[in-house]
């Protein structure tokens, strides 16, 4: 590299594309994870690397069929020199589709499709967050310890609810567990009083369920509505439980989920995180915050170790596959397939709170089946 | 007479700049035109139906859909398929679809006819959204794209933005003259005399069921034709392409651009694509471009009061004034 | 009757048509000929408008039967009934008001070619049927506005549109329904004498209010009330008839009028 | 399934009918009687919704929140009658399709920039905050019931409203001819602009009531959207009986469907109206 190149690398700024949902069911999560990103890059004075960030920004609506053309958009007329999105699956599937052919550096800020670090890995691509599989599987030890060994599994019938499903089941069976039923709600409907009654009559030891956003608020109500809850114990994958604690009321208390993050973490580094996110946007940060944050924090590692020269691939990628992130979540490495090894916690709803109740799984890592690189 | 030829020098002249486009070397704009003219196929395949038969349709998706998703099953993963016979398929089951659906769906009138149209095509939605075999709702990849080889010659490389690029722009143009052929033929000619009164058309001896269903038939297969090239374009197909959302919007295109004139939904959909790209794109407008839906919404609402024949329209205003100044009764 | 007649062209046997409970064409039967002009009259809702349309196949009669040269063909759909030779004017204008005049007979005309599904000749290109479109146009009195868009034609020229495209499909039976309804006293005169001059060659039912109009063309009168016939022969007798005179008229003397 | 639960089952399904029906009811009105296409209707039921979130949150009180919700829908739908729809009703239905397409989308942002993209929960009134127990573990909320007898209420109102009133003449006349009505000295505009206010209130109405059980959040407009029309069509245009009997259709369908073929639940209710459509082009009781 000669050192006029160099320095001019330096001191262009940064490109970074965010391609989120801003509109739609899931605008709540393309605003968190962009100022999660956004609070991050502050810490480091505006510059990874030395280089000034800009952004680039795109709404993917959800919607993905948009999303490969959405992607170019980025890459190609904006040149940027990270792609971070999605939240939805099928947009990431998409964005995943484009950046195996251009190469460009992607992050995954929120999405929990399995394949995207299993078998569509590749050195470009990373997740900042977790899988399916790792939110789920250490459910089935938790459940099991507690005596529950039948239980009934309820989500929507789309591939990340079978992939919930998947995780969970192949952790539970494992310790001796039983699903008995398996219970499918067309997505994204909302009406879940026939398989509650439904559930009522099998009576399981426990019911396991994954939903998340209107669709959690909707079952925790209505599991509670249906007199089920106090009678049968309800866990799920953290998502059935998150960002909805304020508006479901007391229906949600008592409700155990596992996940890499929590609202009460005796970790410094969240606490000020959590204090520096009010600071700057005037509101409580939530999980897709976090993972912005760290979306950020896993680019900067990368950017950092080659000061800015991002043409600079191959060094790029080693510093960010061995960064050592310290996440509001815990500290976390990165897996070969590029996703979080991360503790992911048992934590119970008191209140409008997650909080704590153990570690679930120490340094869970998935376990990206199909990743051949 | 005026006014078409008005219309027809546009296209013209349309068609030029397009072919020039790729001149200038913009990887991005270039795939976004080609996925504009492609969505312009799949309006005028709709506008066969919406305003020249007379029948409203809210599934047009599904063959969208259904002809990528035909695509990539029968796409073997590492080799790429030929286009010789995995495009005609792909049109043929369409048109199937489009047959048996069609003596079903052909029955109704009006609302019912858009309701039940809709209803055929979420069944469609379904079937892939919530079983394994076209990948669920995450969609499934087209790994190679397909060839065009003649006598062991590689005639078209769709890997290639501009090859591609190319071959839809004079589809999109081949599409254009056969729909105005057909619909300048008695065939066609019945077709308008069964949308403007399907009564006195059976009253005259036409057993318009038999030229509706040809119509329905013919609309399906070019649809298909524009869901073959759109899962052709970005190798990834997935349900939200057979939603009543897309169902939807290529209505929007047709009704926004002017139903009944074949170059309306051409412009419709360059209109909606395009305006989408300029509203939301906050490097232009900034932090106002967050707020896209309300300022495309608004554009909707007026066309929809004050363009009566859709954008369209506007190149017929000006012929009225330009022949006589007598407005259409 | 006087003379003897050839076999009807046109013949109902006993045609009923019951909507809920009420018979709107109760045991009907009335022959149709070549030649000859058959006028229906009755007050309104005597059921003469639910006959023509049981007689063209827009609705199915509940029971009876309606010949055709012979063949039964009650029940047909109403573009096999047009493909068979029987032709139907409307009451109420029913013409494609954005299409020129010409383009109206064309339309028409093309139901009666095999062309119709030829997809890739322009729809200008067969010369029979621009003939059969042209012939009808000028039968009808409707040359001189050819290009005309049909949407700018005086209400008797669309009644007489009406007629042309009725002529187009080369019918050997034609229904006129009113077809003087809403007409001014010259263009009535003009449709007479056209009905007149059709009806050399077609066999005509010709549905009307207008007596003087009636009395000028039918061979042969049918008097409907309540669905049922009340009197049927030739315009003579019928009006003679003091059954006709006391139930239709109310012992009015219009008939003679 | 005992008999016991297939009875329970039953209820879930009369009670999810009853629910859909008072969602379409105001879409039966708009379509019906005047023919207009209303893709907003899911917006003024999301509208209704986030009004109910929000006032009650000032008020401390559901009643309260529809008490005043109720007035506030109705003038925003004078408002776009007057602005808007009666600008098109001499067009083609189709233009009436675009431009409530326009007005979803700016439905869609304006609720987005006025109450945010979060999940709002609503609180069930204190006085209907019980449950009546069924068998042993499950028990059934009374708000739910609540909401089915307001169902019940609405549909006989809406009968006797177009049935027995000089408004509901007005509003038939209206419905089949329009050139009539007015030379009957019929002001045919206030007709007109009276329905369309009753369809988006209802709409509203539904949203408010429905808000507690629900929830409220991005999105929820376009869900019941499709489902409306689906019994709209279904029941036949105009009538609010047929609505009724679809909506009870409907609800058992997806009940049973989501218990008895799992697989396919997500396409029953289509599978339905393409059954129904085909045997009765006209819809159940579709005037003929």
């Amino acid at each position: 590299m000669l050192p006029t190149a160099l320095a001019n690398a330096q001191s262009a700024k940064l490109r970074v594309g965010l391609m989120l949902p801003y509109t739609g069911t899931f605008a709540q999560l393309g605003t968190g994870v962009t100022n999660g990103f956004k609070l991050a890059v502050a810490e480091h004075g505006g510059k990874f690397g030395g280089r000034e960030v800009e952004y680039f920004v795109v709404d993917d609506e959800s919607n993905p069929g948009n999303a490969p053309a959405n992607a170019n958009k980025l890459i190609q007329r904006d040149k940027v020199d990270v792609l971070i999105g999605s939240v939805h699956s099928g947009v990431s599937l998409g964005i995943a589709k484009v950046v195996r052919e251009t190469g460009t550096l992607w992050i995954v800020p929120v999405s929990l499709a399995n394949e995207l670090t299993g078998p569509l890995c590749a050195p470009n691509i990373f997740r900042a967050s977790f899988s399916s599989w790792q939110t789920d599987f250490p459910l089935g030890k938790v459940l099991m310890q507690r005596g529950h060994k039948k239980v009934v599994h309820i989500t929507w019938n789309y591939v990340t609810g079978q992939e919930n499903l998947a995780g969970f089941k192949e952790g539970y069976e494992k310790e001796g567990g039983k699903i008995i039923k398996e219970l499918f709600v067309p997505f994204p409907q909302v009406e879940f009083q026939a398989l509650l009654t439904e559930i009522a009559s099998i009576k399981p030891d426990a019911v396991v369920a994954w939903f998340a956003g209107a669709g959690s608020a909707k079952f925790l109500k209505d599991y509670q509505a249906s007199g089920l809850k106090g009678k049968i114990p309800l866990f799920g994958s953290g998502y059935l439980t998150d960002g909805i604690l304020d508006a479901v009321g007391n229906a949600a208390e008592g409700v155990e989920t596992t996940f890499p993050y929590a609202d009460d973490l005796d970790i410094k580094k969240d606490k000020a995180f959590r204090l520096a996110y009010v600071k700057m946007f005037k509101m409580q940060p939530d999980t897709a915050a976090m993972l912005g944050y760290d979306t950020a924090q896993l680019y900067a590692a990368g950017v950092n170790a080659v000061k800015g020269d991002v043409a600079n691939k191959v060094a790029m990628i080693k510093a960010m596959e061995t960064a050592k992130i310290d996440s509001p979540r815990g500290q976390w490495t990165m897996s070969k397939s590029h996703n979080p090894v991360q503790d992911v916690y048992l934590r119970k709803v008191v209140g409008n709170e997650n909080k704590v109740v153990s570690v679930a799984s120490k340094a869970l890592a998935d376990p990206a089946q199909g990743c051949k690189a | 007479m005026r006014a078409l030829r008005l219309a027809e020098l546009l296209l013209l002249l349309l068609f030029a700049l397009l072919a020039l486009f790729p001149l200038i070397d913009s990887t991005f704009y270039t795939q976004l035109i080609t996925k504009v003219m492609i969505m312009a196929i799949f309006a005028m395949s709709l506008d066969l139906l919406v305003g020249y038969t007379g029948l409203v349709s809210f599934g047009h998706a599904a063959y969208f859909g259904l002809s990528g998703y035909v695509l990539a099953l029968v796409a073997p993963q590492y080799e790429a398929v030929s286009l010789w016979w995995s495009l005609p398929a792909a049109m043929l089951v369409c048109a199937l679809f489009a047959l048996i659906t069609g003596i079903l769906v052909l029955r109704t009138k009006g609302i019912y006819f858009i309701m039940v149209t809709l209803a055929f095509a979420q069944m469609v939605f379904f079937v892939f959204h919530d079983t394994k075999f076209g990948g669920g709702s995450d969609g499934i990849y087209i790994y190679a794209k397909p060839t065009l080889v003649i006598a062991g010659f590689q005639v078209l490389n769709l890997e290639k933005l501009n090859q591609l690029f190319y071959l839809v722009l004079i589809i999109m143009a081949a599409v254009y003259l056969l729909l105005r052929r057909i619909l300048g033929s008695t065939f066609g000619r019945a077709l308008l005399g069964i949308k403007e009164n399907e009564h006195r058309m059976r009253a005259l001896g036409f057993p318009t069921f038999g030229y509706k269903l040809s119509s329905y038939v013919l609309s399906g297969a070019l649809g298909g034709l524009a869901g073959y090239l759109a899962a052709v374009q970005y190798g990834f197909v997935n349900p939200e392409i057979l939603s009543w959302h897309q169902s939807g919007a290529v209505l929007m295109m047709v009704i926004m651009g002017g139903m009944g004139t074949l170059y309306g939904p051409v412009v419709g959909a360059f209109a909606f694509v395009l305006l989408q790209e300029v509203l939301s794109d906050q490097g232009f407008l900034g932090p106002v471009a967050k707020h896209w839906q309300l300022a495309m919404g608004i554009f909707v609402i007026l066309v929809a009061l004050y363009l009566p024949q859709g954008l369209a329209g506007l190149l017929r205003r000006r012929k009225a004034e330009a022949s006589d100044g007598s407005s259409d009764a | 009757m006087a003379q003897a007649m050839p076999e009807a062209i046109l013949r109902t046997e006993s045609l009923t048509k019951r909507f809920g409970g009420l018979t709107a064409v109760d045991t009907v039967s009335i022959e149709l000929h070549v030649g000859e002009v058959h006028a229906v009259i009755g007050p309104n809702g005597a059921g003469k408008s639910t006959l023509t349309n049981l007689l063209s196949g827009d609705l199915r009669p509940t029971s009876g039967s309606v010949f055709f040269a012979g063949k039964d063909i009650a029940g047909l759909s109403s573009d096999r009934i047009s493909r068979l030779g029987i032709g139907r004017s409307y009451q109420k204008t029913n013409i494609f008001l954005p299409f020129s005049v010409f383009e109206n007979c064309r339309l028409a005309a093309q139901s009666r070619t095999p062309h119709a599904w030829r997809v890739f000749h322009g729809a200008a290109e067969f010369p029979d049927i621009n003939l059969m479109a042209e012939e009808a146009m000028v039968a009808a009195g409707l040359s001189q506005r050819r290009d005309m868009v049909a949407a700018a034609l005086s209400h008797g020229e669309q009644r007489q549109l009406e007629i042309a495209m009725c002529l187009a499909t080369r019918p050997r039976v034609l229904l006129l329904d009113e077809p003087l309804a809403g007409m001014g006293p010259q263009e009535s005169q003009d449709m007479v004498e056209l009905i007149q001059k059709l009806a050399g060659r077609h066999a005509i039912m010709l549905i009307e209010h207008d007596m003087d109009a009636v009395f000028a063309v039918a061979h042969k009168l049918t008097v409907m009330v309540n669905g049922e016939v009340l009197e049927s022969g030739v315009p003579e007798a019928v009006r003679g008839s003091p059954a006709v005179q006391t139930a239709y008229l109310g012992g009015e003397d219009f008939l003679n009028g | 399934m005992s008999f016991a639960f297939f009875l329970i089952q039953l209820l879930n399904g009369m009670q999810y009918g009853l629910l859909l029906f008072l969602v379409a009811s105001g879409l039966t009105l708009i379509f019906g009687i005047m023919g207009i296409i209303n893709l907003a209707h899911g917006s003024f039921y999301m509208v209704g919704a986030y009004l109910a979130w929000s006032l009650a949150g000032m008020t401390g009180s559901l009643t309260a929140a529809i008490l005043i919700g109720i007035p506030l829908t109705v003038v925003l739908g004078m408002f776009l009658e007057w602005l808007l729809m009666r600008r098109l009703y001499g067009r083609d239905h189709l233009y009436q399709v675009l431009l409530t397409y326009g007005l979803i989308l700016v439905f869609e942002e304006m609720r987005s920039i006025l109450w945010g993209d979060d999940v709002y929960g609503v609180k069930v009134p204190d006085l209907l905050n019980h449950s009546i127990a069924l068998t042993e573990n499950l028990s059934y909320p009374v708000y739910r019931l609540g909401i089915s007898a307001v169902c019940l209420l609405l549909a006989a109102g809406l009968y006797f409203l177009i049935k027995h009133t000089r408004l509901g003449m007005m509003i038939r006349a209206g419905a089949s001819n329009r050139e009539m009505a007015q030379s009957l000295g019929i002001n045919i505009k206030l007709v007109y602009t009276l329905v369309f206010a009753l369809g988006v209130a209802l709409a509203a109405f539904a949203g408010m009531i429905n808000a507690p059980v629900s929830s409220v959040y991005p999105g929820m407009g376009a869900q019941v959207l499709i489902i409306c029309f689906v019994i709209v069509v279904i029941g036949g245009i105009g009538s609010v009986k047929g609505a009724m009997a679809a909506s009870i259709m409907i609800g058992m369908a997806d009940t049973f469907g989501q218990i008895l073929v799992p697989e396919v639940a997500g396409m029953i209710v289509y599978l339905l109206m393409a059954v129904v459509l085909v045997w009765r082009p006209e819809g159940l009781f579709g005037r003929i």
